[in-house]
């Protein structure tokens, strides 16, 4: 149903580890939750560094990210799904990305924005923490340094089709 | 005594005015520089600022450079800039040993109070007369000066815990 | 508090206690990584502490790790949001190491590029402050004009935003053909926006009140924490690098330098405003006095694809190979022999040779192999120089140690916003909570800038 | 009594609506309490000493007359709904309720409570 049949090509492996035991998409309220919360995803943009220049042009009207339910930028963690990790992690700021993560509520996926979020980028140093997986478990890694608006649409559309396959977390 | 100070005006006024307390000096590539003694860095840049030909008012930069085998083996380089007479001058003070110490200048421009917590930071040089010298880049966990030749470019420190506060606890 | 009589101030002993409060790292309006230590009394600010060091990513570590071409991408990454003016900065600084004067057409390039990028940082600049207090619909704007130049770096680079465009000695590539018509399009269509900008904003009173009379920065508080800029500009001062040590072809064009009075928000705004006016005026002569270059080779031959250039040079048969000319995009892939003089300085030490000599001829392959390998490399003498270009936040300098080995021994940047945020806790002082909003929007501080 | 049903009918709806999104939530979101989550945001960080502290006698009185005149402004709404009826009447009868209030607000202007120092 929907956006699940046409995702990506070798589907069936198991849904993500994040949330939820199955991947495979059982039942009618499963697809409606699913359906749901892929198109109403409220972001904590995390931003630091050079990426949230990319990160302005995508929220603006020329590349709009509304167009698939995930502009409006929620400053609470409280108040958002995905956290966009936007920009160079250093050691300084790990901690502070480490509890804004914990306090978001679930159902919450975390994206990977930029290359230095993945990997460290070409910061290999004593001050850049090397990709933000040993931080806080990641669903998304948009590789660029920094990925153009359009990378990041096609990610969120990826994003958006991990959750159809998902389990959907439910009490 | 010092090599000639060659044609340029600035560096002959401070010639004859603190001739003793001068190293050396040179005008490499129009850049008019003067390695002083330490002792003297505060009186020469007092005259300095308010010698009516000079007036080199503004501090535009304060940093250091570690020359590893020489010795001495620290230089902080001081950039002074002058806005009615539109010239710079480039001030040199060796520092060596263990714990190296120059004098401060947040007695004469307050700019010096973070530029010298900077060169703390990343080089390890005190600055006798600061009055609050810590870390201002990285955090207090930190362990050495990054920016030191025989710091390796990659070695990693221990992560930092969940924490409540960025900087030093504040009363 | 008010002398009137039924509204004393409390009873001593039933004073109110002050709070403790961070304005943390992860803020909105604290571009994500400035964290503000508060100590309130209601709403007036008692103490303010700012920590600062989230994004420090080891920049001048990092740039004695490769050789002196390898730093430019590092440089794109301290002021991104006007890449293309740190770039000017480190290479003018080790061209000034190197004692070697670049060709008119690449300084005329330069200039050009560097005002596009300032216009994108005051654009990005007066947008974010702006949507921080409420003005939703300037920062759209903005942010479409700002696409508009993009698209023009886009063009000339090849990427919106870290361009890594120059090199020691020159630029990447030339301008594409038709930029000239592109940029003025590009102009016109941002000017429309930043009068609808204008409109919105100078006389727009809820703005004006915000802005105005908060953040007052005095003269001697400037030159005492050697603030340059537009922040120096807003107190009255006129020091602009570009004009009191002009540098490129600066002194040969005709600008002026917009400075404000009372040195608050809003003057910086206005600045701001007419500096990104300004520097429209520099890029119009800037295409206007163009030294017209051969922008594409005269092919007397017949011209070659550059594939078969190459197969012919692997093959051996180079004989003659050097004359001819080849038709090679005159951007990005290859560099055709002509264009690259016109832009690069002929320097065989510093500048890599146009790729039909590198696969034609012996001497050109061992030019390229001199200055690509590691250990060879480009080598200036031994010494020390320091370059300051006007950054989009003030004098943007880089000053550069060479031991005469291959790569820097030192590469020192110095940050313009730096000491304006040494400034900023003595700035929010006595003033309200909301106008720490509009005082940090106008400080324009620049995470990869401040924290290296 | 048909007057009211339009109310009623409208009062029972949003108890329904938001009743229904509430329990919704309540019971479809997944509940996964941990020691950080239950922190109060700070930025990142947590928070030094707990909120609660006097603070200045000013804010309380500005909420004070906010009140004051917003239950005021409530007595219009009726008039707007009967105007036509109510006729010349109506309008006397508001504008002393308004001269009222207009007293009110003067008296408050001019004793400085309006002016935030």
């Amino acid at each position: 149903m929907g956006i699940g049949d046409r995702g990506l090509a070798g589907q069936a492996e198991a849904g993500a580890v994040h949330a939820g035991e199955g991947g495979w998409v059982s039942s009618k309220l499963d697809a409606a939750v699913a359906w749901a919360r892929r198109w109403s995803l409220f972001q904590y943009p995390f931003v630091t560094a050079c990426c949230g220049m990319e990160y302005m042009s995508l929220v603006s009207a020329h590349y709009d990210v509304d167009r698939f339910g995930a502009a409006l930028p929620r400053f609470s963690p409280r108040q958002a799904d995905v956290l966009f990790v936007v920009g160079t992690i250093s050691h300084k700021i790990a901690p502070v990305l480490k509890n804004v993560y914990e306090q978001m509520c679930e159902p919450k996926w975390v994206v990977a924005f930029g290359v230095c979020t993945c990997t460290g980028g070409f910061y290999d140093n004593y001050a850049t923490v090397q990709g933000i997986d040993t931080i806080v478990p990641v669903d998304l890694y948009i590789p660029g340094c920094p990925p153009t608006p359009e990378m990041v649409l096609d990610g969120i559309m990826k994003l958006q089709a991990k959750i159809d396959r998902q389990k959907q977390e439910l009490v | 005594m010092s090599e000639s100070a060659g044609a340029n005006p600035i560096l002959e006024r401070l010639q004859q005015r603190f001739g003793d307390r001068i190293r050396s000096t040179h005008d490499f590539r129009g850049d008019a520089t003067a390695t002083v003694d330490p002792a003297a860095i505060v009186a020469i840049c007092d005259w300095l600022r308010s010698e009516p030909g000079l007036e080199l008012d503004i501090l535009m930069d304060l940093t250091a450079v570690d020359y590893l085998q020489r010795r001495p083996r620290f230089e902080v380089v001081y950039h002074l800039y002058s806005l009615k007479h539109r010239h710079r001058l480039r001030l040199k003070v060796p520092a060596d040993g263990e714990a190296p110490e120059v004098p401060s200048l947040t007695g004469l421009w307050r700019g010096a109070n973070w530029y010298e917590r900077e060169v703390y930071d990343l080089f390890g040089i005190r600055f006798s007369g600061h009055p609050d010298l810590r870390r201002i880049l990285l955090y207090p966990e930190f362990v050495g000066h990054p920016l030191r030749k025989d710091y390796p470019y990659n070695k990693r420190q221990p992560r930092l815990p969940p924490r409540s506060g960025g900087g030093a606890q504040v009363t | 508090m008010s002398e009137n009589r039924a509204v004393q101030s409390p009873p001593d002993e039933l004073h109110s206690q002050t709070m403790q409060l961070t304005m943390g790292p992860s803020h909105p309006a604290m571009h994500g990584i400035i964290e503000i230590r508060l100590v309130l009394d209601g709403e007036k600010v008692m103490q303010a502490e700012v920590e600062i060091g989230y994004l420090h990513r080891a920049f001048e570590k990092s740039c004695e790790q490769g050789g002196w071409n390898n730093a430019f991408p590092y440089t794109d990454r301290l002021n991104y949001v006007s890449p293309l003016i740190n770039n000017v900065g480190y290479a003018m600084a080790v061209e000034k190491l190197l004692g070697i004067q670049t060709t008119e057409r690449c300084n005329t390039i330069r200039v050009l590029m560097s005002e596009l990028s300032r216009v994108t940082d005051h654009m990005t600049c007066i947008g974010a402050s702006a949507m921080e207090l409420g003005a939703m619909s300037v920062f759209l704007y903005l942010m479409k004009a700002r696409e508009f130049l993009y698209d023009l770096v886009e063009a000339v680079t090849g990427a919106r935003l870290t361009i890594s465009y120059l090199r020691v000695g020159g630029v990447k590539a030339d301008l594409p053909e038709g930029f000239a018509p592109r940029t003025r399009k590009a102009i016109a269509d941002s000017r429309e926006v930043l009068s609808e900008v204008d409109k919105l904003l100078t006389r727009n009173r809820i703005f004006v009140d915000r802005m105005q009379g908060t953040g007052v920065c005095t003269k001697e508080q400037a030159i005492s924490y050697g603030i340059t800029g537009p922040f120096l500009r807003s107190t009255g001062i006129d020091f602009d690098v570009r004009k009191a040590n002009p540098y490129l072809i600066y002194d040969q064009l005709d600008w002026d330098v917009p400075i404000g009075s009372v040195g608050d928000n809003y003057d910086r705004y206005l600045v701001r405003m007419a500096e990104i006016e300004q520097s429209f005026r520099i890029v119009e002569q800037c295409l206007g006095r163009m030294p017209e270059g051969p922008l594409n080779v005269d092919a007397e031959g017949k011209q070659m694809a550059p594939e078969t250039m190459v197969d012919l040079a692997k093959l051996g048969r180079t004989e003659g190979l050097i004359q001819r000319p080849v038709l090679v995009e005159p951007t990005l892939e290859g560099s055709q022999r002509a264009r690259a003089q016109i832009v690069n300085v002929y320097d065989r030490r510093v500048v890599l040779p146009p790729k039909e000599e590198t696969y034609a001829s012996i001497e050109g392959l061992m030019n390229h192999f001199k200055i690509i390998m590691s250990g060879h490399g480009i080598r200036p003498p031994a010494g020390e120089a320091y370059q300051a270009v006007e950054g989009a936040n003030g004098e943007l300098g880089f000053y550069v140690v060479s031991d005469g080995g291959d790569r820097p021994w030192r590469v020192r940047c110095r940050p313009p916003c730096f000491p304006i945020m040494a400034l900023l806790s003595e700035l929010l002082v006595g003033e309200m909570v909301a106008d720490i909003v509009p005082t940090f929007g106008s400080v324009n501080m620049i995470g990869g800038e401040l924290d290296r | 009594m048909g007057a009211y049903a339009s109310i009623i009918l409208m009062f029972a709806m949003v108890a329904v609506m938001v009743g229904g999104m509430l329990l919704a939530t309540h019971l479809l979101g997944p509940k996964r309490p941990n020691p950080i989550k239950a922190q109060p945001f700070e930025c990142g960080y947590f928070p030094k000493q707990s909120p609660q502290g006097r603070f200045a006698i000013k804010f309380y009185i500005v909420a004070i007359l906010f009140i004051l005149f917003d239950v005021d402004l409530a007595f219009l709404f009726p008039w707007a709904v009967a105007y036509r009826e109510l006729g010349l009447f109506g309008l006397i009868e508001m504008t002393v309720f308004l001269g009222m209030v207009g007293v009110g607000l003067f008296y408050v202007w001019k004793k400085g409570v309006l002016e935030w120092e």
